[in-house]
Order: C-alpha cells, then structure tokens, then sequence
C-alpha cells in the first residue's frame, strides 16, 4: 500500500477511534466479568478447582471432549472419502446427491436431535427394522451413539463442502507427475493428496470439533443420559443457580476450544476461524 | 549413462468423448537418441501427442504406441518409465528439493544410499546442490525448471518428454535454460521429445522439427529445412516472419518491379514467392530491385525493422544490420538473391 | 482428468456403492419421514397450515426471520468496517485486537447468552450504569435487545475474519487505478472495494441469518420473552408433545434457510456453504 | 487532441520506512509529446520512479515533480490527472468494458451523452468496439492490454504512465502489440513514460531511453544512442549480447590475435574492448583475423549463433546471417570492422 494510502485509512481509524473504544468496551466486559464471576463464589479460585476435581464436572469434561474428538475423526474419514470422490467424477445426480447432502446444513441442533430420534428413537426407524429382524429393538438416540450420530448429521456436510473445495484447487498435474514417476493410486493419495488437502482437514477438523463441543440444541432435544459440558452449564446455571461453577465450566469450556482453533490456525494458516 | 528406446507412433488419433478431434491419425518415428520437437500452435494437437506417448491419454481405438519394440499402449503411465517435465513444473510443494528428485527412485524402493548418490548427481548435474534441502516455494522459476528435469532424469527414463517447459520464464532466462536443457540431452545421449509453441527454441533444441496444425503433421525436418523450405505458408508465416510478393513469370523469369529473377525449375505453376525479411538486401539503384517507400522503421540493436510499401498493399518487412539514418518516406530499393526465394504452391 | 484417472476412481466408486447407498439412506430417512410425520397430526396436512395460520406460530416465524435479518445486516455494516480497518492497517497491539475480537467463537451459544446476562441482565454492568448515571435500571437481557446482542456477539468475528480474507485478496492495483481516474475514497469504496468483497459479503450474510434462526442455546439461557423458532420446535416437542406441528416447524424453517443459503450461493459461487 | 505536457523531475529519491533506498537521489526531464522509457533490471527504481509521477508515491523531502510549470508534489494521484497502465491491467471486473473505459469520465460528471461519444472513439482507436458490452474475464489478455490503455488514454491525461504493460503476455502478441502501441502514441502525440524491463520493447518505443540500476540513472540517450555508445558495461550487457576481448594496445593499435586496429584517439587508457556477435564477420583467411575453434552453433532462423573458442576463457559470441555448414571442431577466422569497436574505461 501507498503511503498516501495508509495515511488516509490512519485518518479515518483515528475518527473512528472513540466509536471503536467503546464498543471493544463492551465487548471485552462480559468475558473479562465471566472470568470473574468464576472466582467469585463461596469457595474464590475454588470453583475452577472444584470443576477439574468434582467427579460429575470432570466426567462431563471428559466426555464432552472424547466424543468431540472422536465425532471430528469419523467426520473427517467420511468427508474425505465421499468429498474427494465427488470432486473427481462426475456422473448423472451428481448436483441433486449434493444438495441432498448439504441440506442438514439447514437445520439448527434442536431439528437435528429430532432428527435422530425419527430414526432411532423408541418409536424410530431403527428401531421398527431391528425388531422386525431381530425382536429386539435398538434404541440409540437417548445414549452416546445417538449424540455422536446427530453431530456427525450437522458436521460431515460442512466438511465434504471444504474437501471438494479444496481438492478442486489441487494441482492435477502433480498427480500425473507422480503417475509418470510410477506411484501407485494408494501412494499418490498418501504423498500428494493428503498433503495438499492437510490444511483444509485440519481447519475444518477444528471448526467441527468446536462446534462439537458447543452444540446445545441436539444433546437438549435428545435429552440424553449423558450431560454434555453446553448442558451442564446450562443446568447449573439456571436450575442450581450456582453461577460461579457455571462460569468456570464456560471458561474451561472455551480455553479449550480457543487453544484447538488457535493451534488449528498456526498448523494451517488464516483461513481456519473464517470458516468457522 | 542412460538406454536410449526408440519410439513409434502407429495411427494414433485422440477423439474426446465430446467429440473433439484433438489429433488426426498419425504416424511418427523417434529415432534413439534424438531431439525431436513438437512444434505448433495451441489447440494443434502437439500435447495430446505427448500426453499419449506418457500413458497420460489413450489413443483412439486402431492407434498403437511402441517403446523400441515394445507395445506399451495398453500400459498405464506407471510402467512405462517415462520422465515428464510439465509446464507448471508440477513439483510436490510438500517434500524438499531432494525429496522431489528422488521420489521416483524411492517409489522405486531403491535403497536409501544409492538414492542419495543418485539424487546428488542429479543436482549437481543441475547446479543445484546447494538447494537440495530447500523448499519448493523456496526457489526461482528457472529454479524450479532444474528441479523439474532432474526429477523427470532421475529415474533413468526411456524417454524424456518436456511440455512446454520454459513457456512460464521470461525471455533471457529463457533464452539461457535453452542452452542448459540443450547440452543437458545431448550429454545423457537421452531420447527426447519436446512439446513448444515457440519457434526460436524448436530450431535452437531440435535435431529433427515435426510442426504440427489442426490435430495433423504439417511438416517434419531439420531446422534448416523447416526455415528455408517450408512445406506450405502455414510453416513459413509460423516459423519467423515472411514476405508475400506477388510478381509475374513469363519465360522462366520472375518479375516484380525490376527485379528480374530465374523461376526455379521445379516449381509449381502458380506458386507464390516468398522472402523472409533478412533475406532482402538494401541496394543503391532502381535497376533491378523492388522500389517502395519506407513507412517505418524499428530499431532493434542487432537490426533494424524497415516496412516498405511498394504498391502491393501490406507493406514489405526488412530486416538489415546496416547502421544508417533510414529517412522515414525516402525511396528503398530491395534486391533479393534467387537462392533465398521460396516459391509455394498457391 | 485422464481417461485412466477417471476409469480408477469410477472403480473405486463402484466398490463404494454398497456403503454409499446404506448411508445414503440413513441420511435421507430421517428427513423423509420428518416431511411425513409434518402431516400425521390429527389435522392431516393441516399441522403445516396451521403453522402459518396459528398466531403465536406465526408471530414466532415472523420474529424469528425478521430478528435474523436484522442480525445480519448489523453483523455486516459493522464487520465490513472493521475488517476492512484491519486488513488494511498494521498497529502495535493488532494481533491481540483480533485474538479478543474472534474470541468469542469459542464459546458455545449457552455461554454467549450467559455473558449476555452478565452484561445487561438484572445484576448487568449496564444495569449497574445506568442505574448510576440515571437511577433507572436499564434491563435489555431478556427482551429482543438482548437477543440481538447475543446474536451480534458470536456473528461479527466469523464475518470480520471473512471480510479479512476477501480483502486480503483484493488486488490494490485496482484501487491505484481508480485514483488515478479520479476516484475519492467513498467512490473507491463504491466502485471497487465492496463490489470486490461482495461474494464475501453475500455467502457471509447468508451463514449469518442462517446460524441466527437457528439459534438455540443463546435464547434459551436468556429465557426470553420472546419465543424464537428454535425455541419453540422444542417446546411442542418435548413439552406438549405436538410432535406433527414441532415438525411441520422444522421443515417450514429448513425449507426458508436452505433457500437463502442456495440464493447465496447461486449469487455468490459455491464458497458459501463451505464456511457454513 | 490532447494537450502534450513537460515534466520535470528534480531531485527524487525513495526510502521506504524500512530504510531500503529505492531511488537515490534523480533529476529528469521528460520533453512535451515524447515516448520515454525506463528501462533496467527488477529493483533498478524505474517503476518507484513512475509511481512518484503517478503521485501514488511522494518522493523523499526536498524532491519537487513539475507538469510544465505546475508543481505537484503535493498533490494526490486524483487530481494529477495522469493516466495509468498497469502490469497486470488492473480493469474494474465488476464492469463491462465500456464501463471500464468511460470510469474517469464518469468520476469527472462528464454529460452522458458526451461519456458514450468519448468511449466510443476510444474504443475505436483500440479496435474493440465490437466488445464494448463483454464482460472483462471474458477478453483475452491483449483485449485487456488495449482496455486498460483505451481507460488511460480517455481522460485526456497530461501524462501516459505505462508500468510493464505488455510483461504478463506472449512473445508473437508482446511483439504485435509493440507496433500498435507505438502508432497510438504517436499518433495521439502524448507524453508518454513506459517502464520495461525488456530492452527489444525499448527499442522499438523509445523516443529516448533512461537506463537504471540500483536506484540511479545510468546513461540517457536514442536507442541508437544506448545500443552502439553505451556508458557502461552494465548498459552493454543489458541491451543485447556483447563480447570482452584481451588484447594489447601498442602505438596506437589494439592487437588480439591477427587483427590489428587502430586505437581510437579519445578512448580510455587501459579501456576494455567489446564487440556485439553481429558486428564480428566470418573471413576466409587467418591473416588480420581473430583465430578460434568453433565450439557450438544454434540455427536461430535469420540467423545462426555461432560459440567460438578463442583461447580467452569464455567463448566469443558471433552472430552471422551466412546459410553455411558451419562444422564443429573446425577453424573459423573474425574479423572486425574499427567502427562496431566498443572501447569503455576498464
């Protein structure tokens, strides 16, 4: 940029100067407060104590982040699969497969957990085929399975887009090079497509993990045996009123998440966050 | 160093499924050891030639690829052990210099000393030792070109094949790799086929041109012979400039303005002259030369353009490394040297 | 690609199918039957007209699309200038101005609704302003205010770091032209720059509104005296159990979010739904 | 049509912020209606020079740009009212190509009426009315070459800034473009300033040409000027190929090899000779010549370069127009007319 240019948007920052202080004011006030709030109960700095030691917190932690991660690596398998083979061909039915399976993008979590318990709930689709095969019927919507099926419904649309996008960016003549170099199809997806789709599976990874770990809707709607960390906070604060444990829990809850976009970010560049 | 292959094309032809025709059936024999080029313009065919000859394209249905005396059409490009530079250098941008040379000597599972011996050669060859651990974003154009052909030289290919490979740099390091490439081929004794759309870096690298058009095989020598005796106007008009001049022949003589000159023997009744622009010499007197009047001129250090308008509506290109004042709408008169007329059927 | 490469990868296509088709199935089942179960009330397909005939349905459709789209075009106005500010200046203190404006996208939409208590609920640092400034206590949490507030504060770092991006891409020469026509900054902003950032714009906008109608969690924290779509597909379900109107909502709100999301993409090219 | 304007440069230099100096300190003067070309090496300061004038960058304290006799250091891109031509054309892709070209009238309020009449003879001028509604990802890259100069050219600017214009095209359209450009310059009789890096480009444009490197301004001078008279061996090197030669001077005459010529009255003592390939001629015979081995040749078309061995490190460069054999290995004798003799201070 010029430095006439970078002279006249100074300018305008500095006019903009006061309107951008206050609104970064309040911007900044409720997490620094949040923050506050969490040392802030009978117990001081003892309710982010109390969540890493208190056997339901931590087990709610834990399987909170478990089956965020394990939802990312089952999200990014398919994905990457069903998206690169997507990219490459094209066949008749090929626009209306896509639409068919980006179209849980337009549902928000709590459609979804109905969702999941139309297909396994007690009165579910599952469950009619399970006890017309078997005589028993499968439920799975109310347990873990069914929690790690709905966020797999609202995560691999977002991460087949993000492959497809990135895999019709990649260079065909480096798969040519390979193929004239002798490299199998196994060794040209291990050496040259799996590289260049790196950056995009992480950032997308990340993004799904984040919204894994955040989805409220879902786990509410299913209203699962599990207490996932968005319900947690939630209960606790609304039903116990034990604000400080419920500020604790959102700020572990978003440390965590911040450090794996950050992380994300730093291993494949800016355009992590702005998929998010 | 190398085993040279020989090559044969036999009625290959490439229809897409769009029904494109992309290549007329053709006929080419590439002899071991050679540099052939595949000249011409884009769409004329020249790269699905080259990409058939990798395994990259399949010949339509009849067409057959020979490797010496090996059929390899129905091989993919995985076993036919060819080595190809592409235009965009295609290099992987996540392993370093020497891992992108020796990724064909590892997918060969060479052991790791001998492929490291290999692959320094191989940098050395291309003056790039230096660079070996670098990464590919890293480098220069020129750079990365090295790179390519050292990769695509690595695993002792049969055939070398070079897709426009010095289109992406500009003219000087262009001019400078064409040398490089050139001592580089001959040195390997390497069977080298050459895809371009340039004409100087066909006739610079070239044992043998094959000029290409519309999906067919125009004309196929040596430079010199494609320079001076073009098969049609299409070659004349596509390697160098050229001059149309329209004269008349009577009495085995061939007569534009006063310039009187022996119409060759052979050629055809009808046929149309032609001069290239160094070809025609700037003379002192009317008698016996074209005259015209000079409507511009170019210089261009080693020359200097002049175009001559002598009646015939496009003006006559001149190439001449006179130094001289050449006064714009001062009158010019043009000799030519019977040796250097082309005559072409019309 | 080359005849060969495609001949490989149908192959592969064609070991695939079996697993395709099961999963393509368990995909589309649930939805499916959602339509279906939309007209299994007692009214037959009439769940799906009283949902726009009903008062309170209608009411919370139309404060639903309505509160989004305000959302949007907020988010937008705001994160164009900031982002645009950003890109273009480099301060002391930039990278930390960006790591706490994207902050908030590590929170979960329970925890936003949350910090939207702290922030202006009963006991809010602007009740506690305003109550010192003018002895009136300035409540805005649980109204439509709030809401808004909420949805501003995790839409705005997803579209400025999207802004960001399209910027960033924007050749300057083109503003360097424009100046040497003549052009002012205003009409350089006109001409050049947001025609430039327009498919940013657009497939960010559409992300907006369609994260924003499907907000749950940050709605449901607040406790709202206004009952969002979300909100209320979950109220039929779970608490009245009028599940054929629950889901003739959840179609009715899919069918109007997978139309602005495919008019974005129509307008904007097929980055849309990938940052989605 | 347009009204021609001087420009002064006095005393501009560039620092960037970093500390970097990119221009020292300049004086030049561009003469009303002339073509000027800055020509020189990347980072040479030819196009910091050029984006001074455009105003798109301020000349360091205490340097002053006058358009004839106005001063306007201070003043903004916006309101110089120059016209700009961008290496990568930098046309707005969110309109036509009328609209594109009638942008700086629109931003002046031209009347409707008179914007249409003005667009439409620029259109003219480039050839491209027939395009004038497309779309500009649907022009080729020399339709977007002739948009971005018909943009330029229809504000009426004082002054045509020209920044590598033809750099990201082919050789055959870089060459044809050349000539078109030319003839609009002079026909509109425009001040024009045209940076390249290609000296065939400044050549064939310049008026006078302005050789830089690192920052400063080498020689100034016609193109004939530059290419027979160099400064320097810089200026030699850089406009075309030229050759060192050793030799002895003694009495008055310069020997190597055979050859002996007379030392030029005003040369420098200790100067260092050189000679450009086309101005070294094949002989017949050893006696007065340069005697060498022939190493290397590469048929060129119109000409064929010859590498020659003359037993002084690198191999001379000869450039002959001569239709000949020309076998490797065999003795070949130069000579060299006393006027191509370039003497510079070692």
């Amino acid at each position: 940029m010029s430095m006439d240019g970078r002279k006249h948007t100074l300018l305008l920052g500095a006019l903009m100067a006061p309107a951008a202080a206050f609104f970064l004011a309040f911007w900044l006030l409720p997490m620094a407060r949040l923050v506050g709030v969490g040392a802030s109960g009978p117990q001081g700095m003892g309710a982010y104590w109390s969540v890493l030691t208190n056997q339901n917190y931590l087990t709610s932690l834990i399987y909170t982040f478990v089956l965020s991660a394990l939802v990312t690596l089952a999200t990014l398998v398919i994905s990457c699969i069903a998206g690169l083979f997507l990219e490459r061909n094209r066949f008749p039915g090929r626009s209306l497969l896509l639409a068919v399976l980006t179209f849980p993008l337009a549902f928000p979590g709590v459609v979804v957990g109905f969702l999941i318990i139309l297909l396994c709930g007690r009165q579910g689709l599952i469950g009619d085929l399970t006890k017309w095969l078997t005589g028993e019927k499968l439920v799975l919507a109310y347990s873990l399975s069914g929690l790690f099926l709905g966020y797999l419904y609202f995560s691999i649309p977002r991460v087949i887009l993000t492959v497809m996008a990135a895999a019709e960016k990649l260079d065909y003549a480096l798969v040519e090079a390979a193929r004239t170099l002798g490299a199998s199809p196994l060794q040209i997806v291990r050496d040259v497509t799996l590289p260049a789709l790196g950056p995009a599976l992480v950032s997308s990874g990340a993004i799904c993990f984040a919204t894994s770990v955040g989805a409220f809707g879902t786990a509410f709607t299913l209203a699962t045996n599990i207490t996932v960390l968005p319900m947690l906070i939630y209960n606790e604060f609304t039903n116990y009123a034990n604000i400080p444990v419920a500020a604790a829990l959102s700020v572990v809850l978003g440390v965590v998440t911040w450090a794996v976009l950050a992380l994300a970010r730093s291993v494949a560049g800016n355009t992590v966050t702005v998929a998010a | 160093m190398s085993t040279s292959t020989a090559i044969s094309i036999l009625q290959c032809g490439k229809t897409y499924p769009n029904g494109t025709r992309a290549l007329e059936t053709v006929d080419l024999e590439v002899v071991s050891g050679e540099t052939l080029v595949l000249l011409g313009p884009s769409g004329c065919g020249k790269t699905s030639l080259l990409r058939m000859i990798a395994g990259l394209e399949s010949p339509d249905a009849g067409g057959r690829i020979l490797f010496g005396s090996e059929d390899v059409t129905a091989q993919p490009p995985e076993t036919r052990n060819v080595g190809m530079v592409f235009q965009s250098y295609a290099l992987f941008p996540n392993m370093t210099v020497a891992q992108n040379v020796g990724y064909g000597l590892r997918i060969r599972r060479l052991p790791e000393e001998r492929r490291r011996a290999r692959v320094a050669e191989m940098l050395e060859m291309v003056q790039l030792s230096a660079l070996s651990a670098r990464r590919i974003d890293q480098l220069s154009g020129g750079q990365r070109q090295r790179v390519a052909l050292a990769r695509a030289i690595a695993v002792t290919p049969r055939v070398l094949l070079l897709d426009e490979p010095l289109t992406a740099l500009d003219a000087k390091l262009r001019e400078s790799l064409r040398v490089d490439i050139d001592t580089l081929l001959r040195k390997a004794g390497i069977t080298a086929i050459y895809v371009t759309h340039d004409q100087a870096e066909a006739m610079a690298l070239g044992d043998r041109i094959v000029v290409m058009d519309h999906g067919e095989i125009v004309q196929i020598g040596s430079p010199t012979q494609i320079y001076h005796a073009p098969a049609n106007a299409f070659v004349a008009d596509f390697v160098g400039s050229v001059n149309r001049l329209q004269g008349n022949v009577q009495d085995g003589v061939w007569r534009c303005g006063n310039a009187a000159l022996p119409w060759p023997a052979d050629a055809p009744v009808g046929g149309v002259v032609m001069v290239r622009p160094e070809d025609l010499r700037l003379g002192h007197e009317a008698a016996g030369a074209i005259s015209g009047t000079l409507t511009a001129r170019y210089f261009l250090g080693n020359r200097t353009r002049l175009l001559v308008d002598i009646g015939q509506g496009a003006p006559v290109l001149v190439d001449t490394s006179e130094r001289g004042e050449f006064a714009l709408a001062s009158q010019v008169h043009l000799r030519i040297d019977p040796a250097t007329m082309i005559v072409l059927p019309a």
